[in-house]
């Protein structure tokens, strides 16, 4: 049974890379009919101010307990954020879990500058009439990696089972349109309407997708997270709403940034 | 319509076979599924039971290093996929191809931040080519352009066209392609149009 | 007195302010936002647009370059850019035919500036969108259409 | 007082290539929030831009320019080390005006 299962696989790949030659040959001239659009809009990135606004909370003394960010650990000693992006999701003894960044920044606040973990997360995604202290400060700490190398590895037992956690929650289906995350992201070279989509299950496409966020979304004006990116994918996918530093979505990132290692750390960068 | 078929089976084994380099997990999905109960909150229509996987997105939720599907596996979801379509009582598989385009234009429908009271879209052009004149569509799924000028207008490509997009896993298991009748995203009359939009001559999606 | 007048129903007085400003004779009046032309920042139409900036029905030149995407991903941000090479080009206007308000935006070049503008503007659907150039009291169009796609899993 | 601009200001060879970047809602009056309510019109109606003082572009804008609004243009003139001063207003009269050395 198996042994026949295999042999059509090895059938099925022939023939895939056959269409795919010659849908590649179709395909040429609107291989990427947005590329002179992302041409023209260069590189003057609006995510600048909230890179600014970020460093300047950084170093304010806020909260009950009136203290800046800046003894803040993000993973390389505190005060240390040159570099530290490009090493997060990382396992935090102090807090007995794996976090990213947004979930070590409110662990910051809440530890720190004695925000109630409530009251800091009322604004984890900004809308225009309020900002994100959250967009912000991850944008600017962000901005502290650019050009670094990504590198996540799965160096003790809570970061291999957030990847295996993240990994199987990628190819989950369910909801009412049987999508799981694989279903855009698991292929390469596809994309939906004129967006491409990339593989965020091997290298190449998770270095294109993560290396760039924090992101500046044109659409909607704002910088956005990658926090905020799961939780969409997610409303897209007819779930329900996936909790701000929630297990799933730090593992998930998890999954997502070892992937991508060897990335270029390139955020915030600017997105559709 | 088995050649069809046929070449829909094997497209979908090559977008099933990118293999990652790391180690696999057992088949099951239970630890996922409870850490998603903590990690979710129902919002709007989108409750908390839209984690629950069916007996089909449990066996078509294995990562591609993972056990592939077996060939009982595989005709098993065909099976019981096919006996899930509800043909139409009257026999009539055409409908309107221009609400069929308005329904393959429309993405809406069963996100928690859309309105449950407006009907919903199959967004068809996420995916497909279909007509020409539309040039932001997706390739996740095969280029339906001029897909009745292809395939002719008889009453078995009718019925097939009917039946694949009511239940896409009839014919091919684990298809990215969602379940729109079964799952109750399109209604009987939504799919008949869908089918005008594809195998109408009058339809764009046949005008060269 | 009738150049003055010219210039007030034109595109927004801005030459006889930079001429007044440069000449040391006027500060930047406090409610010179007012001094825009309203009339044409008001109209609906591209044509009710050019009426109001005086420019009638303006021929097309080929000595205006106009940058903008054939398709644009998101019609929220869309990069135009407008240069030409028209002698004594002193305005550069930008118009998108179908948005609720045709005119987009009204450059003045004063001497010394290039005939050269670049901005980003919102596009509610796919349209036509016009590159105004006025130069010794003539106008001059190019145009370029640009088609606003929808896009995602859940549009 | 409205939030700072970036402004970068490069002479190749006698011209100074200007990019502005202005951090603005450039709010349409038309766009509703998330509870349905219209958000007022709040947008950017007059950009200037001087340097060595001489007014070197104006420009009038409607809502039609994209939020977080780009503005590139190009001048003679300047020498290196000198000011470029930028100063728009918008429909809520509310002001801003940015520097940068041209380099």
């Amino acid at each position: 049974m198996i042994a026949r299962h295999r042999t059509r696989a090895i059938a099925g790949l022939a023939f895939a890379a056959l269409t795919a030659a010659s849908s590649i040959v179709l395909a040429q001239p609107e291989d990427d009919p947005v590329a002179e659009y992302r041409a023209m809009m260069g590189d003057d990135n609006p995510a600048e101010f909230w890179v600014m606004r970020g460093e300047a909370l950084w170093s304010e003394p806020r909260g009950p307990a009136s203290v800046s960010l800046e003894q803040c650990d993000l993973g390389m000693g505190p005060g240390v954020v040159k570099g530290a992006y490009a090493h997060l999701p990382r396992y935090f003894a102090d807090a007995g879990q794996v976090m990213d960044l947004e979930t070590r920044l409110l662990h910051c606040m809440v530890t720190l500058q004695g925000i109630p973990r409530k009251e800091a997360l009322k604004q984890r995604f900004g809308d225009g009439a309020r900002e994100s202290d959250f967009e912000a400060l991850a944008a600017f700490v962000a901005e502290e990696s650019r050009g670094q190398v990504l590198d996540v590895p799965l160096d003790n037992p809570a970061m291999e089972k957030a990847y295996a956690l993240g990994k199987e929650m990628f190819f989950y289906r369910a909801g009412t349109h049987d999508f799981s995350c694989a279903t855009c992201h698991g292929q390469t070279g596809m994309r939906i309407r004129l967006q491409q989509l990339p593989n965020i299950s091997e290298a190449e496409g998770a270095r294109a997708a993560y290396s760039g966020w924090p992101a500046y979304r044109v659409s909607q004006g704002e910088v956005r997270t990658m926090q905020w990116r799961l939780q969409d994918c997610f409303r897209q996918q007819r779930l329900p709403q996936l909790d701000f530093g929630s297990q799933a979505s730090i593992a998930l990132t998890t999954y997502i940034a070892h992937n991508a290692n060897g990335a270029v750390m390139d955020a915030p960068g600017m997105k559709r | 319509m088995n050649r069809a078929f046929t070449l829909a089976g094997l497209i979908g084994a090559a977008i099933m076979l990118p293999a990652l380099a790391s180690a696999g997990l057992a088949g099951t999905n239970d630890g996922a599924a409870a850490v998603l109960q903590q990690s979710f909150t129902a919002k709007g229509q989108a409750g908390m039971d839209r984690l629950d996987q069916d007996d089909v997105q449990r066996l078509c939720s294995r990562a591609p290093d993972g056990p592939a599907l077996s060939e009982k596996e595989y005709a098993e979801i065909m099976a019981s996929e096919e006996a899930s379509i509800r043909y139409p009582a009257d026999g009539q598989y055409l409908g309107d191809w221009r609400a069929g385009e308005k329904i393959a234009q429309n993405g809406k429908g069963f996100q928690s931040s859309d309105d449950p009271t407006q009907s919903s879209g199959g967004n068809c052009y996420a995916c497909h080519q279909l007509a020409k004149g539309e040039v932001a569509y997706g390739t996740i799924g095969p280029s339906l352009y001029l897909y009745g000028k292809l395939r002719g207008n008889d009453a078995e490509t009718q019925r097939y066209t009917y039946a694949k997009i009511y239940n896409s896993n009839a014919f091919l298991p684990c298809s990215s392609m969602p379940r729109f009748g079964h799952k109750g995203i399109l209604d009987e009359q939504q799919i008949k149009d869908v089918v005008a939009l594809l195998l109408d001559p009058q339809s764009p999606v046949n005008a060269e | 007195m009738l150049h003055r007048r010219e210039f007030l129903r034109d595109m927004g007085q801005g030459g006889i302010l930079v001429a007044l400003l440069s000449s040391g004779l006027l500060t930047i009046p406090k409610a010179w936002a007012a001094d825009r032309n309203q009339a044409a920042f008001a109209a609906k139409t591209v044509e009710e647009a050019f009426a109001a900036l005086g420019a009638g029905t303006p021929a097309a030149s080929d000595e205006i370059t106009l940058e903008a995407p054939e398709i644009a991903e998101n019609g929220a941000v869309v990069p135009v850019n407008v240069t030409t090479s028209i002698a004594g080009a002193d305005a550069i206007a930008i118009l998108v035919e179908k948005n609720p308000n045709a005119l987009a935006a009204v450059t003045i070049i004063p001497a010394g500036t290039e005939a050269y503008v670049s901005t980003r503007v919102k596009m509610q659907q796919t349209s036509r969108v016009i590159a105004l150039v006025r130069a010794k009291g003539s106008f001059f169009i190019a145009s370029k259409d640009v088609k606003v796609t929808l896009g995602g899993c859940g549009g | 007082m409205g939030n700072p601009m970036r402004i970068r200001a490069k002479l190749d060879g006698e011209v100074v290539d200007a990019k502005v970047l202005m951090n603005h809602a450039m709010e349409t009056g038309q766009r509703k929030d998330a509870s349905g309510a219209l958000v007022p019109a709040h947008y950017i109606t007059k950009v200037i831009a001087s340097c060595n003082g001489k007014t070197v572009l104006e420009a009038d804008w409607g809502p039609s320019v994209s939020k977080n609004p780009l503005l590139g243009f190009r001048f003679r003139g300047a020498a290196a080390g000198d000011t470029l001063s930028v100063t728009w207003t918008d429909s809520m009269n509310d002001t801003r005006t940015d520097e940068a050395v041209i380099g």
